[in-house]
């Protein structure tokens, strides 16, 4: 049984849609990323899942019970606030146990679960003191503790690094997902770092414009970006518009595009005859290569450590390659390749 | 924040506290000195303990103090209490909002002797809420409403003049708090009293602590609304204090004075200290 | 004062001016009226030069502002009434008087607040023309040589003809404690803000103990002689009403509320006239007798415009102007000459009034009605 | 969302009709008193007056203080304001942004005039302006005092006002090297306005509607909205005139509070500050 079944949801505003017949299943334990650009509905449905919003129409059912016209407070969630939203007359502990407070639980019950649980988010040095006296990442940790300490049904993330430095983020990254997994928790991680949803999650929901776009795995949504929007929102893509002229065998086709003639290697079939492909940079291979050899002429260059960045001129389009080592400079020649079976068909528009 | 130099200090001081207390300080100073017997206007003067026990003793004098104790307390707290819930209901602007704000905020511009007035006319013994609660059957026949034995008529009147001074202050400090802050402790299970008495009243106790004593010494002091609207077989304070001074007995009318300063100050004290027992607790 | 406020404060600049270019005519001048050398021709052309007058009354300054517009015409003297309050003027006057020039012209005052008053303060009225008809002592107060009535008042019971025969009125105590039983809530009085309803339970209190009501002195033992008195209010205290003043019980007896309030007969006579309550509302004073007095001008020594106020007090208590008052105030005219056809009661029924109880022995009979009758209630 | 919105309109509609009894019925009843011609009282067994005219109305404007005393008032309230205001503002900076020995005892003294009973300071102020001889500057005297009056109003406003500036904002602006006026326009201006506006307008309606200093420093002569109103509608009304005299000064208080919402509209510290 899933924890989370979203099933049909419509949010509207004064004739906005928000969220637009959305459906989906979180299993219990699963550690599942909302990921879209701002405005995309993934904070709306996050508000719809807490409880703090009403949809207009379709159901969501939590544990298996139907959720919809449940207040916030009596919904078995727990937020981690982007803003971390600590109650700042409270110290850290009274903080910490708010949510055991307001249901009730027996004080040496309280206890226990508070001693666990600063032991996991590390506030030992910390609990007599007020919000403001802690740095952002102590905050965040008892934001973080403040949630775990109900233990929720389903704990609800509201992009919660976003605050953070770079280096930072990355460590609480890791504990976050240690801690959901000790825990067992089921976790909804709204974000728009589609690098931070790549490295937590065990399946990613892409969201744009209310609707889902695609679900999967990580791995999958990377390397089977199903729309033109997912393949650019998810790591980096070049997309070219592709004219289909023969299917040369099963799962090979011949298309034409503005870089060239190329030949693609897919396991699904194209669902028009004109469509995008795309390719990942990092697919590019230096040389002549196979079918899909091409030569460019470079117009910017940027070493990135372990790999170089490379915008090449092609056919009037700008192409871009992430290559190991290259010694051309800008304005030079460079011939590459790229495999047929890392060229992806993707939906056609409208 | 810094420690700035004293001379600096002083000098930035002196135009408000500096008056402060020079002004009340004589004010203060003579009402006190003449409550002991000094600066008589008539006969000598002189130290002396007579005014204090002769008022103090009077049952007029206990009936006006609880009397008067009573309305101030009562009027902050109901005042107070209103202006909570309409305070979190404007605290997000919606369509209608201002108009809604302003229409609450009238009773600030209108004279209380007017609307004491009115509020007369409105209760009246033939006044139309008279003889329309006759005209439903709710009456059998008009009834005395005016300067009722319980003092409601004037504890309404108190409320509705004040109530608009604790929404100000209330509006502005619920205002301040943020969002998230408030849907953090609904998301963690904190129904509607819950999040008033652990969240928004103790982050708001500062305003609550003001306007409490704010309406407080104005409703212990009052005298208009006392003499107009106010039950006839009570005396507030200051209606006995100008009782005394009515007959020239000044002596008298500044014991009465010196003691309500006193009640002032101690009740503010109390009110403000008990917002804050209740409110922000347990403070680790 | 500068120049930004004076310009809208038209009163106060003439005040001002007065104060500081006249200050020099007055002081010159206030000796030959203190010394009686002036003639009244002298005194007639000093106030012309002066040409305003403060005169301090402490109700019906509205009125009393039209009233005095026939005054201006005859002299060309403006007559300023400042809205004011009795007793604070009275200390206004108490105050000012370390100054040498005070604001206060003309104080009007109740005679029973005269006792209270220091009589140094105000200038002797020797200047006036000499005229047997004016009053000087009212209800058992002289007011020597600085003091002169000018408006005579009585208290009673005003009532409503359409509830109560004029052969059933109350007349003594008991009467009143009959009829509150047989009609309870239908009369109502005041203890305060006013002296009406003080008149009416002071004179039951009167009549029901052997007290000498016109001693000042008062003593605990004398307070224990009204204990019949106090009885009888707390007896019926169920039975009557307590209003807040003197027009609060007016405006509820018109109204129907009550059959019968103590009034001023003057205070009642002017809401006739103004149709503010009912015409139909009689008047009458109970047999057991109820207080009349009268208020007094004065014209402090400190006076701004000292011939000015002496010709202002010549004009109001004139027997035209008294007669005048009483058509048109319902007041006790206060000069012999006068004609009080006009008046609300009957020349028989002045003989039931009785001077007002002295001070201090009234405010201790007052405090204890208030402690062992109000608060009890 | 439409949950919200439709308590919203349900709870303002209720609010309304409220606001509508209160405020229509007894104004209405006013506006009937007010025509109450002299010839015969209105008696409650005529639901309008017998004879009604404007007599009152005319007599009220010519021969009352009425037009003095609203322009004494209209004038003593807006000095009050900005004189309290200039007074207040040094003293609510050394509040709000110094650390000092005391300071918490300064902010406590600073509510001295509220403990006062203002009949007592009314009468011992007066005692006090005899005695150095300045009792004829009326205006001023019941402005100064009014000023003092109120000081503690202001100054606990402004001190959280200037506990609000932040140290970073003004730091930024010299960095930028702003001088005292541009440092003041950047850094402080935004998180004072509020407090600003707030003393103001409190200071304001309180000298509109004080009542003891005024009528005890005022007289005579010096005649203001409240002490006209003691004297015609306190306990010595009778309703006619009482009526008029509340329905004319009715009409600048409206026209205030109109002005006043925009002002207030400005003022909203969660507006003006953003949340949190």
């Amino acid at each position: 049984m899933a924890a989370i079944s979203i099933i049909d949801l419509v949010m509207q505003f004064d004739g906005f849609t928000a969220v637009d017949h959305v459906s989906l299943d979180v299993g219990e334990g699963e550690f599942v990323t909302l990921l879209g650009p701002s405005g995309c509905g993934k904070t709306t449905l996050l508000n719809l899942i807490s409880g703090f919003l009403q949809p207009t129409s379709g159901r969501i059912e939590i544990g298996g019970k139907d959720v919809v016209g449940v207040p916030p407070e009596a919904r078995d969630t727990a937020i981690c606030f982007q803003s971390y939203a600590l109650f700042p007359h409270l110290s850290v502990q009274e903080n910490l146990i708010f949510g055991l407070r307001q249901k009730g639980t027996p004080r040496t019950q309280r206890n226990a679960r508070l001693e666990e649980i600063v032991g996991q988010v590390d506030l030992g040095a910390h609990l007599d003191k007020l919000p403001n006296q802690l740095s952002g990442g102590q905050q965040q940790r008892v934001a973080l503790g403040r949630a775990l300490a109900v233990r929720p049904f389903v704990i609800l993330f509201d992009e919660p690094l976003s605050n953070l430095d770079a280096k930072l983020r990355e460590q609480v990254r890791i504990e976050i997902r240690k801690i959901q997994r000790d825990f067992g928790l089921t976790a909804i991680y709204v974000t728009h770092d589609q690098a931070e949803a790549l490295a937590m999650s065990d399946r990613i929901f892409i969201m744009n414009n209310g609707r889902l776009e695609q679900s999967g795995a990580p791995e999958e949504i990377y390397y089977a970006p199903r729309t033109r929007f997912v393949a650019d929102f998810v790591g980096s893509a070049n997309i070219l518009d592709a004219e289909i002229t023969e299917e040369l065998s099963q799962g090979r086709w011949h298309v034409v595009t503005p870089i060239g003639p190329l030949e693609i290697q897919s396991k699904s079939a194209p669902r028009a005859k004109s469509l995008p492909i795309c390719w990942r940079p990092e697919t590019a291979i230096a040389g002549k290569e196979g079918p899909n050899a091409l030569t460019g002429t470079i117009t910017h260059r940027a070493f990135q450590g372990h790999f170089t960045d490379l915008i090449v001129d092609l056919g009037g389009t700008s192409q871009r390659l992430q290559v190991l080592r290259n010694a051309e400079g800008e304005g030079d020649k460079v011939d590459f390749s790229i495999m047929p079976h890392d060229l992806i068909f993707l939906e056609p528009d409208g | 924040m810094r420690q700035p130099a004293p001379w600096k200090l002083a000098l930035l001081l002196f135009p408000g506290l500096g008056l402060i207390l020079i002004f009340i300080g004589a004010v203060i100073y003579i009402a006190v000195a003449q409550s002991f017997g000094y600066y008589n206007l008539q006969g000598e003067s002189g130290w002396t303990l007579e005014f204090w026990e002769r008022t103090v003793g009077r049952r007029a004098y206990e009936r006006s103090v609880s009397y008067s104790l009573y309305v101030g307390i009562v009027s902050a707290v109901l005042s107070v209490a209103l202006a909570y819930p309409l305070a979190l209901w404007l605290r997000k602007p919606f369509k209608g909002s201002l108009t809604v704000s302003a229409i609450l905020k009238a009773p600030l511009l209108i004279h209380g002797i007017v609307a004491a007035f009115l509020f007369l006319n409105v209760i009246s013994y033939h006044g139309i809420l008279n003889q329309f609660l006759v005209s439903l059957g709710v009456f059998d026949g008009p009834r005395r409403l005016q300067n009722d034995d319980n003092a409601i008529g004037l504890l309404i009147m108190q409320v509705w003049k004040n109530m608009p001074i604790a929404l100000l202050l209330l509006t502005g400090a619920v205002q301040a708090i943020s969002d998230d802050v408030l849907r953090a402790a609904r998301d963690l299970g904190a129904g509607v009293w819950a999040r008033f008495r652990k969240i928004i009243a103790p982050l708001s106790v500062s305003a609550m602590q003001a306007s409490l004593i704010i309406i407080f010494i104005g409703a212990l002091a009052d005298f208009t609304f006392q003499t107009t609207i106010g039950p006839t077989n009570r005396q507030s304070m200051a209606q006995y204090m100008d009782w005394f001074k009515e007959r020239a007995r000044w002596n008298e009318a500044a014991v009465v004075g010196v003691t309500l300063m006193v009640l002032s100050l101690l009740g503010s004290i109390g009110l403000a200290g008990a917002a804050q027992l209740i409110f922000r607790g347990r403070r680790k | 004062m500068t120049g930004d406020t004076t310009s809208i404060q038209q009163r106060i600049d003439n005040m001002l001016k007065k104060l500081l270019s006249v200050t020099a005519l007055v002081a010159l001048t206030t000796p030959a009226f203190a010394s009686g050398q002036a003639t009244w021709e002298e005194t007639m052309a000093a106030a012309k030069e002066e040409g305003e007058v403060y005169w301090f009354v402490w109700y019906f300054e509205d009125r009393f502002r039209v009233f005095a517009e026939q005054f201006t015409e005859e002299t060309g003297i403006v007559v300023n009434i400042p809205e004011g309050d009795h007793i604070a003027n009275i200390d206004k006057m108490r105050a000012e008087a370390g100054r040498e020039t005070g604001d206060i012209d003309v104080l009007a005052y109740g005679y029973d607040q005269l006792p209270n008053i220091n009589m140094e303060l105000f200038a002797p009225l020797t200047m006036l023309p000499e005229d047997a008809g004016r009053v000087s002592t009212v209800a058992g107060v002289d007011g020597g040589d600085v003091a002169v009535a000018w408006w005579g008042n009585q208290t009673g019971i005003a009532y409503d003809p359409a509830k109560i025969a004029e052969d059933d009125l109350p007349q003594t105590p008991a009467d009143f404690a009959a009829f509150w039983t047989a009609n309870p809530g239908q009369m109502g009085f005041n203890y305060e803000n006013g002296g009406s309803g003080p008149s009416f339970f002071l004179n039951i209190l009167r009549n029901l103990s052997e007290a000498n009501f016109n001693d000042g002195a008062s003593s605990p033992e004398k307070l224990a002689m009204l204990d019949a008195g106090i009885t009888f209010f707390n007896e019926h205290a169920e039975n009557y009403e307590i209003t807040t003043s003197n027009s609060d019980s007016l405006t509820r007896l018109s109204e129907g509320e009550f059959t019968m309030v103590p009034a001023w007969e003057d205070h009642m006579a002017g809401l006739q006239v103004n149709g503010e309550i009912r015409d139909e509302l009689r008047f009458y004073i109970p047999e057991m007798g109820m207080f009349g007095g009268g208020n007094a001008v004065s014209i402090p020594a400190n006076a701004p415009n000292p011939a000015a106020a002496s010709v202002f007090i010549d004009w109001l208590t004139s027997p035209e102007i008294q007669t005048q008052f009483n058509s048109q105030f319902g007041t006790a005219p206060m000069h012999a000459n006068a004609d009080d056809s006009a008046a609300l009661v009957s020349n028989a029924m002045r003989d039931r009034s009785r001077p007002w109880a002295a001070k201090p022995f009234r405010d201790t009979v007052e405090e204890r009605f208030i402690e062992d009758v109000i608060f009890e209630r | 969302m439409t949950t919200t919105y439709v308590l919203n309109r349900g709870l303002m509609i209720m609010l309304l009709i409220i606001c509508a009894l209160w405020l229509i019925i007894p104004f209405t009843m006013a506006v009937l008193w007010s025509l109450v011609d002299p010839s015969q009282p209105w008696t409650p067994e005529n639901l309008l007056p017998p004879a009604m005219s404007f007599y009152r109305w005319e007599f009220a404007w010519n021969n009352s203080l009425l037009q003095p005393a609203l322009l004494n008032s209209y004038l003593l309230a807006p000095s009050a304001a900005a004189l309290t205001l200039l007074l207040a503002m040094p003293t609510a900076f050394a509040l709000g942004r110094y650390q000092f020995t005391g300071r918490e005892l300064a902010k406590l003294l600073v509510l001295l005039p509220l403990v006062v009973p203002a009949f007592v300071t009314a009468i011992f102020f007066t005692s006090l302006l005899y005695q150095i001889g300045l009792a004829q500057y009326r205006f001023w005297a019941i402005l100064f005092a009014h000023a003092i009056l109120f000081l503690p109003f202001a100054i606990r406003i402004l001190t959280v006002s200037f506990e609000q500036v932040r140290q970073d904002h003004i730091d930024a602006a010299r960095d930028m090297g702003a001088r005292p006026w541009a440092r003041f326009r950047a850094a402080y201006w935004p998180a004072l306005k509020p407090g600003v506006l707030a003393s103001l307008l409190i200071v304001f309606i309180q000298s509109i509607e004080e009542f003891a200093i005024a009528y005890i420093v005022g007289q005579p002569g010096f005649v203001t909205i409240p002490t006209l109103l003691y004297s015609s509608l306190g306990q010595d009304f009778n309703r006619p005139n009482a009526a008029v005299l509340s329905l004319i000064l009715a009409v600048p208080n409206v026209l205030l509070m109109l002005l006043l919402e925009r002002f207030l509209k400005s003022a909203n510290p969660a507006l003006a500050s953003g949340k949190g």
